[in-house]
């Protein structure tokens, strides 16, 4: 069979690390699960500007401002390439904003959380954009060309966010007693929903075969999150900071810390709607698209009345 | 008034119009149209705010008494911040703000273009640094301004409204007092007359390319020169200062 | 955790709801449907300033720090305020504020019925004397409810809309912990769980009264107990505390 | 002729101080005198309470919000009165409103300013009531009935509204150098705004032939004036702020204090809208008169649903 043929073949590019391009066939399931994959990674994006431009008018000096500024720009930018990526696989935009609109669609619960003072800044940039980190980093090698592609550039940036959102942390952490308390405060209640930011177990992960084997992830959920774990219990340390787990300790024959447990039920809330900002962030986002409807729609009457113009001259 | 008086409230009037415009354009972010101008707003947004951090700056030095950028940005009271009254009116929708940036970018634009002789050099050096933000500020809110009033009939309608509202701001850009005075005899500043003329060729030529009507001439509000704002400068300022004002020791 | 340390928490629930409440009341002065209702919302605001100011002043009492009403009100951190979550949404247009005052005034008015028998002398007069108020505040809230529930369609949906949107923050009002269980016990604070039976009946018979359907069970967000709160409250503070804050030496 | 007669005993009535009701025959230009005052006045009670309501999100104390509240609502209260003083002769309260929102109607400049500082809070009750409640002591004795038992009742609140302006000045006139500052500032923006709500001198003021004859207006514009700068001079000197006036100084032939020449440009400039604040405040009622369409609409449906039934059972 002629599609048995191109799967085998496809397989074998993606076994060989070649990587696949959107003009390459390949199997439906593959596309399908990047574009779930990469448009919720821009919506991500976009929806985590609310969280953050939230306190962009409070920020408390002019510095910490244009960082913020900054951040929350590059954070559009990477939803404009994952929307060009994941616009490669054959869907418009706007079909994707319909798809997160209407809750089709779903992005990283973590933003359905409040950021509630300006410590939260710290904890978004450190603990937020680090555990993405981590995930990007592995996805730097997924097998579509223009993902990885995106990821690569998505990368060297996140890591300056997360430096920034560290220093924000240690320089509360070591500020007067009420900003160490704003920052041990924005720790304990982002900690957890950060370490799910990785999903489920590996073994309640069900999607996780096929995307093992396509190369689309590199690494499991359980791998990425210990990783994260290792890395960040130390930068707390470092800033005298506890991170909310009694059962966190050194593990010295895994080399790793064991974690307590994580509340799933907290989770897949979330997930389905019911966090403390879910209405707020979909409604937030729809309330700005409808608005900006008139705008979209002169800007396309302009550019068909010039394109006529330059058919007539 | 000694000439560094002047130049100290010549500072505060570029610098404070800079902070507030990038105030308010930062508001902007996530509530634009598209992703691509929630992008352009804040870069113009980030481009205010820097160059408002320059003049800040200059004017605690040249002050001598030892405020920074942020003293000046968060300590301040209403009565003593010298923005033009334009910078200060609220986003309301997207045509107001392109409206707004647009009359606002080619106030800069030709100031900064003659500034840059200035006999200050921090002035001249701001000036020429600014310019070339300010000249992308001016093209993307001329060209929206162009794609609202040739747009689609809603548009047009909007946008025209929204440069009728602001027309009346417009003269407090370029009044001026006794610190010009002082300052274009030595040179360091120049005269808001001339830069009016530049304003009002760049203001005709990119209204009529969106076919909308230049408003008519109509009594024109004061503000600026006597740091006297509309009320939604208050609020906006208590928003900015609040964890200064809240926790003056602390270090962020 | 004392009782008296339980009892300040107890007087700081109630003092910032009230206090919550009363500044988005306040912010309809003047954008109010008719004169009428700008009278009567801030009429309410009133109240419930009032008796935010005698919860907190009891709370800084028994505190025994010397901390005033206004300490209290001008100087905490967002993280320090106990009001219930449904008091800080937004006003949103008039029916939102309709269908929030009444679910918020119907758990006041039981409450309230409630602790009038209790045994802190200080809690037992509040209630006694905010009953009134809150009567009234229930009244008028539920005679909008029939109103725009009954009214046209576009009052009804919308109105509707406005009960749905609202009902995830209402299980907060009946949340208990420590403190509750410190105080029932002393025969200071009341069962909620018993405020709750009242307050459905209240909540059933005027919503069948206005043609509207009850909300359909759902997730109920928490928040008031851990003083854990919506991004909304931050702004509220910010514009509410900033005199005192940028001015601690002074009196006014 | 019957109108000739009617209007002699109209005159008669009115020079025997017995007051015009709303029944009795009255001519067609005191009627419309009265109209539009009473509705000017009206409309200056709620324009009036946009600048104050600018701070009661801000104002410093809890005592502070509720004494600012209260005031405001008084105000509420006397257009509500007043709007039914007016209807008495025979136009409606969305008439009337329509006319503000035209701009046919106008209401007092001085609320075409804006509120900047908490200062401002003092400055209207001490200075803006009390201008207004000069006059409306004269309007007391006015000739037209629901006018005048209008004026009583607003009289009494008034002067209370007054000295909690004055109180706010003096307490911030005896502050920290930063209120003393904001209070001076006040009264340097608001004094001489406030002694042009009297309105133009006398010599230029061609309505008062009639009103004065009519009883509608007790006392002139320049007499009303100099009583509440006699007045407020004194208030000043107490709490140790400066009249902006370098003319002011008393005069002891005439018993009055002498003061400078005011600017009529400005005021008749912000009359014809163009102060500070005029599309401000308009575009703020109709604002909020639209937003609130529905509501009215609905509680008119709900009324006559109700009238149905009643009528049914």
């Amino acid at each position: 069979m002629e599609d048995l043929r191109k799967l085998e073949e496809f397989q074998a590019k993606i076994d060989a690390e070649i990587k696949i391009e959107p003009k390459d066939w390949m199997p439906e399931d593959y596309k399908k699960h990047l574009q779930r994959q990469i448009s919720q990674h821009a919506h991500s994006e976009v929806i985590g500007m609310q969280p953050e431009g939230n306190w962009i008018s409070r920020a408390p000096s002019l510095r910490a401002k244009v960082v913020l500024l900054a951040k929350i720009q590059d954070e559009a930018g990477h939803g404009q390439y994952l929307y060009s990526a994941a616009e490669t696989l054959g869907k418009s935009r706007d079909e994707f904003i319909e798809e997160l609109q209407s809750g089709k669609a779903k992005y990283s619960s973590i933003f359905n959380y409040p950021t509630l003072t300006w410590a939260d800044m710290g904890a978004v940039g450190w603990l937020v954009d680090g555990a993405a980190i981590v995930n990007q980093v592995s996805l730097q090698r997924t097998s579509y060309g223009p993902y990885s592609r995106a990821m690569v550039r998505i990368c060297k940036e996140e890591s300056f966010h997360q430096r920034q959102g560290y220093e924000i942390m240690a320089t509360m952490a070591n500020g007067t007693p009420e900003q160490k308390a704003m920052a041990q405060d924005a720790l304990n209640r982002f900690w957890w929903p950060s370490i799910m930011m990785f999903g489920p177990h590996d073994s309640d992960s069900p999607n996780t075969g096929n995307a093992v084997k396509w190369k689309i992830k590199r690494e499991t959920n359980d791998e990425l999150r210990q990783k994260f774990i290792d890395k960040t219990v130390q930068q707390a340390e470092v800033i005298g900071l506890t991170i909310p787990d009694p059962d966190l300790k050194w593990n010295e024959d895994r080399g790793h810390y064991d974690f307590g447990e994580m509340d799933w039920d907290e989770f897949w809330r979330v997930v389905k709607g019911n966090g403390p900002c879910n209405k707020q962030r979909l409604n937030h986002h729809k309330k700005a698209h409808n608005d900006g409807a008139w705008v979209r729609e002169a800007a396309i009457a302009y550019a068909e009345k010039q394109k006529e113009k330059q058919l007539v001259a | 008034m000694t000439t560094n008086e002047a130049l100290i409230n010549y500072c505060l009037r570029l610098g404070d119009s800079s902070l507030i415009l990038g105030q308010r354009m930062s508001e902007w972010c996530s509530n634009g149209p598209i992703l691509e101008e929630d992008i352009a707003m804040t870069n113009v947004a980030l481009d205010l705010i820097g160059q408002s951090r320059t003049m800040l700056t200059y004017a605690g030095k040249l002050e001598g008494k030892g405020r920074t950028e942020d003293d000046l940005a968060y300590k301040r009271e209403e009565r003593e911040f010298y923005n033009t009254l334009l910078s200060e009116r609220p986003n309301g929708h997207f045509g107001d703000t392109v409206a707004r940036n647009f009359l606002h970018s080619a106030f800069f634009y030709h100031l900064f273009q003659a500034l840059k002789s200035s006999e200050d050099e921090m002035i001249a050096a701001h000036a020429a640094k600014s310019i070339k933000e300010v000249t992308y500020h001016l093209r993307h809110s001329s060209e929206w301004l162009v794609r609202l009033g040739d747009g689609t009939e809603e548009s047009h309608n909007k946008i025209q409204e929204s440069l009728n509202d602001l027309w009346e701001f417009t003269g407090d850009l370029f009044e001026m007092n006794e610190v010009d005075e002082i300052l274009i005899k030595e040179g360091i500043a120049v005269d808001l007359a001339e830069v009016k003329k530049e304003w009002d060729k760049t203001i005709n030529q990119v209204i009529e390319r969106a076919t909308l009507t230049k408003p008519e001439e109509c009594y024109m509000q004061s503000g600026r020169l006597n740091a006297m704002h509309s009320e939604y400068l208050g609020h906006l300022i208590a928003e900015m200062q609040f964890l200064q004002r809240a926790y003056p020791e602390a270090q962020w």
